[in-house]
């Protein structure tokens, strides 16, 4: 058994995207709506928000948990109550990143994004061919600000730290 | 009263990485409808959902940098893919409706000189056609309609949902439908049309990716649809080259042909796809369109 | 049998397919038609429909009908519809009588048409064999005195009172405690406006004071009460000192209480800091808690949807001792706990849980609960709640949360958490448990000496749940706020009010008819034993002068006397043996 | 009599038992009811908890005592269009709308409908069975007479051809009528939410969902199918049966926020209906809180569990499926206490929507000048204290008008009651 946190729900309704999880009354459309859910037991919306309100900040954070949402937003269109489970979602996973918690994929992408300016770049044989077929060139134009911007919200910190 | 009909044109980062084939029919499809695209000069990447997951302030200040680059041009923004447009769509409507972020976004801004206003629109591909061109103008510039094929339509997660963006918008469930029929196809429905390609989880849980994809797979099956027809490259993506992964993984076989509906809609207009496109289709097209080819 | 020859109308009703669509109606008409004294018989879709009562009407005029039977339903609902039907036509009500052929028939034997249809017509025979008995009766009429007592100066009663002065009429207003206002006065605010409860009571209890029409008797008890409606006589006792006063009419206010735990129950009364919502909010209310808790944890339904009464256990209401049935009663209650929901804990928990957060915000607010019944418009004092972050968890109610102590007096819950499945610690300062209200001591006494039954929740019962919700099966006396069971203050209020407008038509009136159908005493036959008296239940029987005479007002018809009477001295009116035995004969008779 | 009158606006059981206590009190009133009948929703329900009495069975005396108490007035088919002066001196102008038959002559023989070759669905039946377009909404009508609906009526003059007490008259025209009351009472009861509103439960495009008000009637001896209980897509009597609660109610999407207050106890009464009408038939109830407070509910759903066998799940389901071909239901839900995402088919679905102001409730207020509540119920003039006010002086509100103010059938006759008792503290201190 887990210690509780007590502050953990707050801290997660504090954030820009969390504020839903305080207005879950745990009737469980999120969870019966969520293609996810319905494959696997370990994905759970709604019991992940009742895992954010008592406070088992220790078994949602560091775990794989708040990463199985598709984000696909089922559940924002059908919780009776606004609670945006889907949002409170991304805000879990932000938290989660700065425990550490990201997982591989998405920290490459985060990574090249930085690096380059987008999260997805093209193989050789791409360029090639978009010259051949008069496509316009990939510019790494705007680098240099997007560099500036995460520096200047420390997501380049986070970055690096991977 | 005549439209603007010119459009800042995202492509995002996937399309001219690796759906060359999606972004080179845009292009000559199009103008064919009166739509004038200009290059996003200097475009970050949207900031889509993995972004999001890292950092909030950095997908506000990195979407709204693309926001600026639209305002400089004085155009609304078209995108293709729906990641990219929700994700831009999401950071307008919100900055527009609270001025203390949108300060807080401008003074990230500020670092690289630039200010986001809100004074452009985020439009995708779909909206496009089926509200500036309309349904009946895509129907007059049917000249070979792709009649007796059945599709089943895959609008994507990001194009109605949350609905209380895209209704807001009156932007609807059924545009794409709309659009399809005005090609002469027939959009057959089915069970789960509201669901996730699955495409989210790749690089998360692929093995979870591949069975959301399965259960739409058989969903559409289910309906006997020829094909899917898709917007979004992701959702391409993961219905084409999944349903390989799928009969690796699960040795079950769809053969269910993907196309993206801009294909659908060149095809309708009379020009033929070129061969190096008709391969980029992991699932063969060929024998279910052999007469257009 | 009165003078003239009987001459019956039979009318026997389709009640739509609930009689017709089993029993073979117009085969029944037929069959009355060839029954003795009966002058006519039809059918009717709906005889209680408006063309029904006028097809009675023109029949009796018709026809020269001095009986008339209606075969359909259950005399309980309908029966003053008919009779009335009767007056207009100019016949005397008690020479109309009815046969249910309906819940004793058809909805019995849905499947049986054939024998339902026979047992109709034995039903529409022994109907016939009774009413070629009746007698025509006269109902007495009663003045009505215009003046109120309301017993219990909460806000039920207050506003009971004020509600009849404001309208002219005399009221006392009894109140056992030195100062008005009842439960409210223990409650520090009010949900869901959050209003300090001063500001409610102060108005109300200057507004009774200063009102001409409203004697206000503090630190007084009701000692005896007689009488019936109209002319009650009411022996009140201010510490001693007996008063009597006449009255019209009786509302009983007399509120419920806060259930206290027994010591050990949720370790209450063992541990310090383990208080009931109430005292929760006089330490509140009060400033006692002074320091800011890390967490307090409130576990609703303690006590309440609990155990099992038996509803046989207070049927019957006899008059043996109802006191001490009722006191043992709420004895194995208070070991089993109450069984019903008491309604308003939810949101007096929220009501509590806003107050400690708002003195307290970085407080943690835990609350177990099994449902949230926060109904109505309360749904959004929850919402709230949840936004100033209290938090709400669903726990396996069948397991009783566990509650030690640690070392420096901190308490420990152990609960389970029944939507994330897990086992929960919840280390606390204060465990505040959600008690029901709960009958008191007085309701039962006063419930025996107005012969008001009790319900199987132990509180004061209505006339009919559903259609007459503040009348008491006696009539004159009626229930306001929470002497019926759990209400809040607005749900208070307008019982309050609706008892009072039930009241007033009563007083307005000055006068009313009762039922004729009572108990006669044979005065020569009479020889003075005392059962009678000793048997009812209302009171309507006294000896004087070696003879039993009846109040008739009080007679309820029960006629346990008529049975008990070992001279067969007493004759209820509209039963008589003749008619009864009448009904019997031919109840054994067949078909012919 | 003492010469006073009283306006009372709905004639459901609330406005009925304001003007019966009213006119046994003494005064005048005039009941206006906007159908042909009054009875309101209460004559729309089958049985009631938890004496389980037919509810039309106790509800038709007190409609009768209406039209015969020679102090109540009975206005069907009538709205209210104007209102001026002050408490005490109300002048309000009725309109009494054409029902093109003389109601002191028709006598409700019901002939002209027999013979009236135009069949539309019943609104009283919620549209599942049909009536004429002459017709009496229902059997135990008062006043009892018919009424022509003139939207769907042909104008072929049969009815009028076969009636021999003479009583239709297709020229009648609306009548416009002053009154002069000294209160008015608001009773005007409530609207069902349309569940279409949530596509992914599928009411109205799936035939076997209905409401808890359509069942109602399908349970109810004298509703279209005679009391049989059978779904409307084959006929066949369902042998699995599932209530969803919450449908609308305490919903932010649509601002009905509130809980309103009955449905899971009208659930519970109705599992136990069904399981007594069809024993082989089982009832499952989704509900998020069950919410079984009030006299004698708690130990109803304990009956309802342990002798009747009644399935209470925890759970608000996501979305409803129908199998085209049986036309069955699957109900994805997730069982929140066992943590399980489940699916399971039902042939019958019942939804529990939320209940609404009525359409024209904010037209009302507005006549009245009377102000509404965030969810466009009348406005009470202080929740605590005065809670049958509206705020106007000498104007109440009684039912369900007023919002779930636990909004059942006792709560209703009190307040209809209260509102009396208010109504004579105005009138008479004057």
């Amino acid at each position: 058994m887990s210690e509780l946190d007590l502050g953990f729900m707050g801290e997660v309704a504090n954030t820009p995207r969390g504020k839903g999880v305080l207005l879950c009354i745990q009737c469980g459309r999120c969870s019966s709506s969520c293609p996810v859910a319905r494959l696997t037991s370990e994905h759970n919306p709604r019991r992940l928000m009742e895992m954010v309100i008592m406070g088992f900040k220790s078994e949602v954070l560091p775990h794989q948990l708040p990463w199985y949402c598709l984000s696909c937003f089922t559940c924002l269109d059908r919780c009776p109550q606004g609670g945006d489970v889907g949002e409170v979602m991304f805000a879990l996973r932000n938290l989660a990143v700065r425990q550490g918690n990201i997982p591989a994929g998405v920290a490459g992408q985060a990574k090249a994004l930085y690096e380059t300016g987008r999260v997805i770049n093209p193989v050789r044989t791409a360029l090639d061919k978009r010259e051949s077929l008069g496509l316009g060139k990939i510019t790494a134009d705007g680098l240099e600000e997007v560099q500036k911007i995460l520096k200047k919200t420390g997501m380049e910190k986070i970055i690096q730290s991977k | 009263m005549v439209k603007n009909m010119k459009y800042a044109f995202f492509l995002g980062c996937l399309i001219p990485a690796r759906e060359l084939s999606y972004e080179v029919s845009v292009r000559k499809v199009l103008p064919e409808l009166g739509i004038e695209l200009v290059d996003m000069k200097g475009a970050n990447c949207c900031a889509p959902f993995s972004i999001q997951s890292v950092d909030y302030a950095s997908w506000l200040a990195l979407a709204a940098r693309d926001l600026c680059l639209a305002e400089e041009m004085g155009l609304d923004i078209m995108t293709l893919c729906n990641d990219c447009y929700e994700s831009l769509l999401m950071v307008n409507t919100i900055l527009k409706r609270n001025p203390e972020l949108k300060e807080q976004v401008n003074q990230l801004l500020s670092e690289v000189g630039k200010e986001y206003k809100g004074k452009v629109d985020v439009k995708n591909l779909v909206d496009v056609l089926y509200g500036d061109v309309g349904v009946s103008k895509v129907k007059s510039a049917i000249k070979e309609p792709i009649n007796g094929l059945k599709v089943g339509t895959q609008p994507g997660c990001h194009l109605t949902k949350p609905k209380r963006i895209h209704f807001e918008l009156l932007r609807g469930f059924n545009d794409l439908d709309a659009l399809v029929q005005a090609t002469g196809a027939e959009s057959i429905p089915y069970e789960r049309k509201e669901m996730c390609c699955g495409g989210p989880l790749r690089d998360i849980n692929d093995d979870l990716a591949r069975q959301v994809s399965r259960q739409k797979l058989m969903a559409l099956k289910d309906a006997e649809v020829q094909a899917v027809v898709t917007v979004c490259p992701f959702c391409f993506l993961q219905l084409d080259l999944g349903q390989l992964e799928i009969k690796r993984h699960f040795s079950e076989e769809f053969n269910l042909p993907v196309i993206h509906f801009i294909e659908l809609l060149r095809m309708g207009m009379g020009m033929k796809l070129e061969d190096w496109e008709i391969k980029a289709h992991r699932i063969p097209i060929t024998e279910l369109l052999k007469n257009r080819l | 049998m009165g003078e003239e020859e009987p001459r019956i109308g039979v009318f026997i009703c389709h009640c739509g397919v609930n009689i017709g669509g089993v029993v073979n109606v117009p085969e029944v008409v037929k069959y009355a038609k060839t029954l003795p004294n009966v002058a006519y018989s039809e059918d009717n879709i709906y005889t209680c429909s408006e063309a029904g009562l006028a097809s009675i009407k023109e029949a009796v005029k018709k026809h020269s009908l001095n009986r008339v039977i209606v075969a359909s339903c259950t005399p309980r609902t309908h029966e003053p519809l008919f009779r009335s039907a009767c007056r207009e036509a100019g016949l005397n009500h008690y020479l109309f009588e009815m046969a249910n052929i309906r819940e004793q028939c058809s909805w019995v034997h849905a499947h049986q048409h054939e024998r339902a249809t026979k047992k109709a017509k034995d039903i529409v025979r022994m109907a016939v064999a009774r009413a070629s008995w009746l007698t025509p009766l006269e109902e007495p009429e009663l003045e009505i005195k215009d003046t109120s007592l309301v017993i219990g100066g909460g806000i039920a009663g207050m506003t009971a009172a004020l509600t009849l002065a404001n309208q002219g009429f005399k009221v006392y207003l009894v109140e056992k405690e030195p100062e008005l206002g009842g439960n409210v006065r223990r409650l520090h605010m009010l949900y869901p406006t959050m209003q300090d409860t001063k500001e409610l009571l102060e108005p109300a209890i200057k507004a009774v004071t200063t009102n001409k029409y409203i004697e206000t008797l503090p630190s007084t008890m009701v000692a005896d009460a007689k009488g019936y409606v109209g002319n009650f006589k009411v022996t009140l006792d201010k510490k001693g000192e007996k008063r009597e006063i006449e009255v019209g009419t009786i509302i009983v206010a007399c509120g419920a209480m806060n259930y206290t735990p027994p010591k050990g129950l949720y370790q209450y009364g063992v541990y310090p800091n383990i208080v009931t919502q109430l005292e929760m909010d006089e330490l509140l209310r009060n400033g006692k808690i002074e320091k800011a808790p890390e967490r307090v944890v409130m576990i609703q339904c303690v006590g309440a949807r609990k155990g099992e009464i038996r509803a046989l256990d207070l049927a019957g209401f006899p008059k043996s001792d109802t006191a001490r049935l009722l006191a043992k009663i709420l004895k194995a209650k208070k070991e089993e706990g109450w069984p019903y929901c008491s309604k308003i804990c939810c949101m007096n928990a929220i009501k509590n849980a806003i107050l400690v957060k708002d003195r307290f915000p970085e407080t943690d607010v835990t609350i177990l609960y099994g449902d949230v019944r926060v109904y109505k418009e309360y749904e959004d004092f929850y919402s709230m709640a949840r936004e100033k972050q209290v938090k709400f968890v669903k726990h396996i109610e069948e397991v009783t949360p566990e509650i030690t102590q640690g070392p420096e007096g901190k308490l420990t819950v152990m609960a389970y958490d029944a939507l994330s499945g897990r086992e929960m610690r919840l280390p606390c300062d204060w465990v505040v448990l959600s008690t029901p209200m709960i009958p008191h001591k007085e309701e039962v006494i006063l419930a025996r000496m107005l012969k008001i039954p009790i319900s199987s929740d132990g509180f004061l019962m209505e006339a009919h749940v559903k259609l007459r919700p503040v009348d008491t099966q006696m009539d004159g006396i009626f229930l306001a706020g929470v002497a019926s069971g759990p209400k809040d203050v607005p749900e208070s209020i307008i019982s309050a009010k609706a008892a009072a407008a039930r009241a007033a038509i009563l007083m307005a009136n000055k006068k009313m008819r009762t039922e004729a159908l009572t108990s006669v005493v044979d005065e020569e036959q009479c020889i003075g034993c005392g059962l009678c008296e000793e048997i009812c239940s209302y009171g309507a029987h006294y000896l004087e002068e070696g003879k039993s005479h009846t109040i008739a007002a009080l007679c309820r018809g029960c006629g346990a006397c008529a049975a008990e009477c070992p001279r067969r001295a007493i004759t209820m009116q509209h039963f008589t043996d003749e008619q009864v035995l009448a009904q019997i004969k031919a109840g054994l008779t067949e078909e012919a | 009599m003492n010469g006073k009158a009283v306006l009372v606006v709905g004639g459901g059981i609330s406005g009925i038992q304001a003007s019966l206590d009213l006119a046994s009190r003494g005064y005048k009133v005039y009941l206006v009811e906007k159908s042909p009948s009054i009875g309101g929703r209460m004559a729309q329900l089958d049985k009631t908890f938890p004496t389980m009495d037919c509810s039309m069975c106790i509800l038709a005396p007190k409609m009768i005592d209406c039209s015969h108490h020679h102090n109540v007035q009975l206005l069907t088919y009538s709205e209210v269009k104007g209102v001026k002066g002050s408490p005490g001196n109300f002048v309000v102008t009725v309109l009494r709308k054409p029902k093109f038959v003389d109601e002191t002559k028709c006598t409700g023989c019901g002939i002209c409908a027999d013979h009236c070759p135009i069949e539309v669905p019943n609104e009283f039946d919620e549209k599942l069975g049909m009536r004429k377009a002459i017709y009496m909404p229902f059997p135990q009508a008062v006043p009892r007479a018919m009424t022509v609906d003139k939207e769907n009526c042909i104008e072929c003059g049969l009815c009028q051809k076969m009636c021999q007490a003479g009583a239709v008259d297709l020229k009648q025209q609306p009548q416009e009528t002053e009154l002069n009351v000294g209160a008015i009472i608001v009773s005007i009861g409530f609207d069902l939410f349309d569940p279409a509103q949530i596509p992914t439960y599928g009411y109205g495009r799936y035939k076997n969902v209905l409401t808890a008000l359509e069942l109602e009637r399908l349970l109810c001896a004298s509703g279209p199918t005679g009391g049989h209980l059978i779904r409307p897509s084959d006929g066949k009597i369902p042998r699995k049966i599932a209530f969803i609660q919450c449908v609308g109610s305490r919903d932010r999407r649509f601002g009905t926020t509130y809980c309103s207050s009955i449905c899971c106890k009208y659930s519970v009464k109705d599992a136990v209906l069904i399981r007594e009408h069809e024993p082989n038939t089982t009832v499952s109830i989704f509900y998020i809180d069950l919410r079984a407070f009030g006299k004698g509910f708690q130990e109803f759903v304990n009956r309802a569990k342990s002798e009747y066998g009644v399935r209470f799940i925890r759970s608000s389901p996501g979305e409803i499926m129908e199998d085209p071909a049986t036309k069955n239901l699957t109900i994805w839900y997730e069982d929140t206490v066992a943590g399980r995402i489940e699916n399971a088919a039902f042939d019958l679905v019942v939804l529990c929507p939320a209940l609404v102001p009525r359409t024209d409730a904010k037209e009302l207020a507005k006549v009245l000048g009377a102000g509404v509540d965030d969810y466009g119920f009348f406005q009470a003039s202080n929740i605590l204290t005065n809670p049958v006010d509206t705020t106007v002086p000498g104007i109440f509100a009684c039912g369900y008008c007023l919002g779930p103010k636990t909004g059942d059938i006792p709560d209703s006759i009190m307040q209809g009651s209260a509102t009396a008792a208010r109504v004579a503290e105005v009138l008479e201190r004057e």
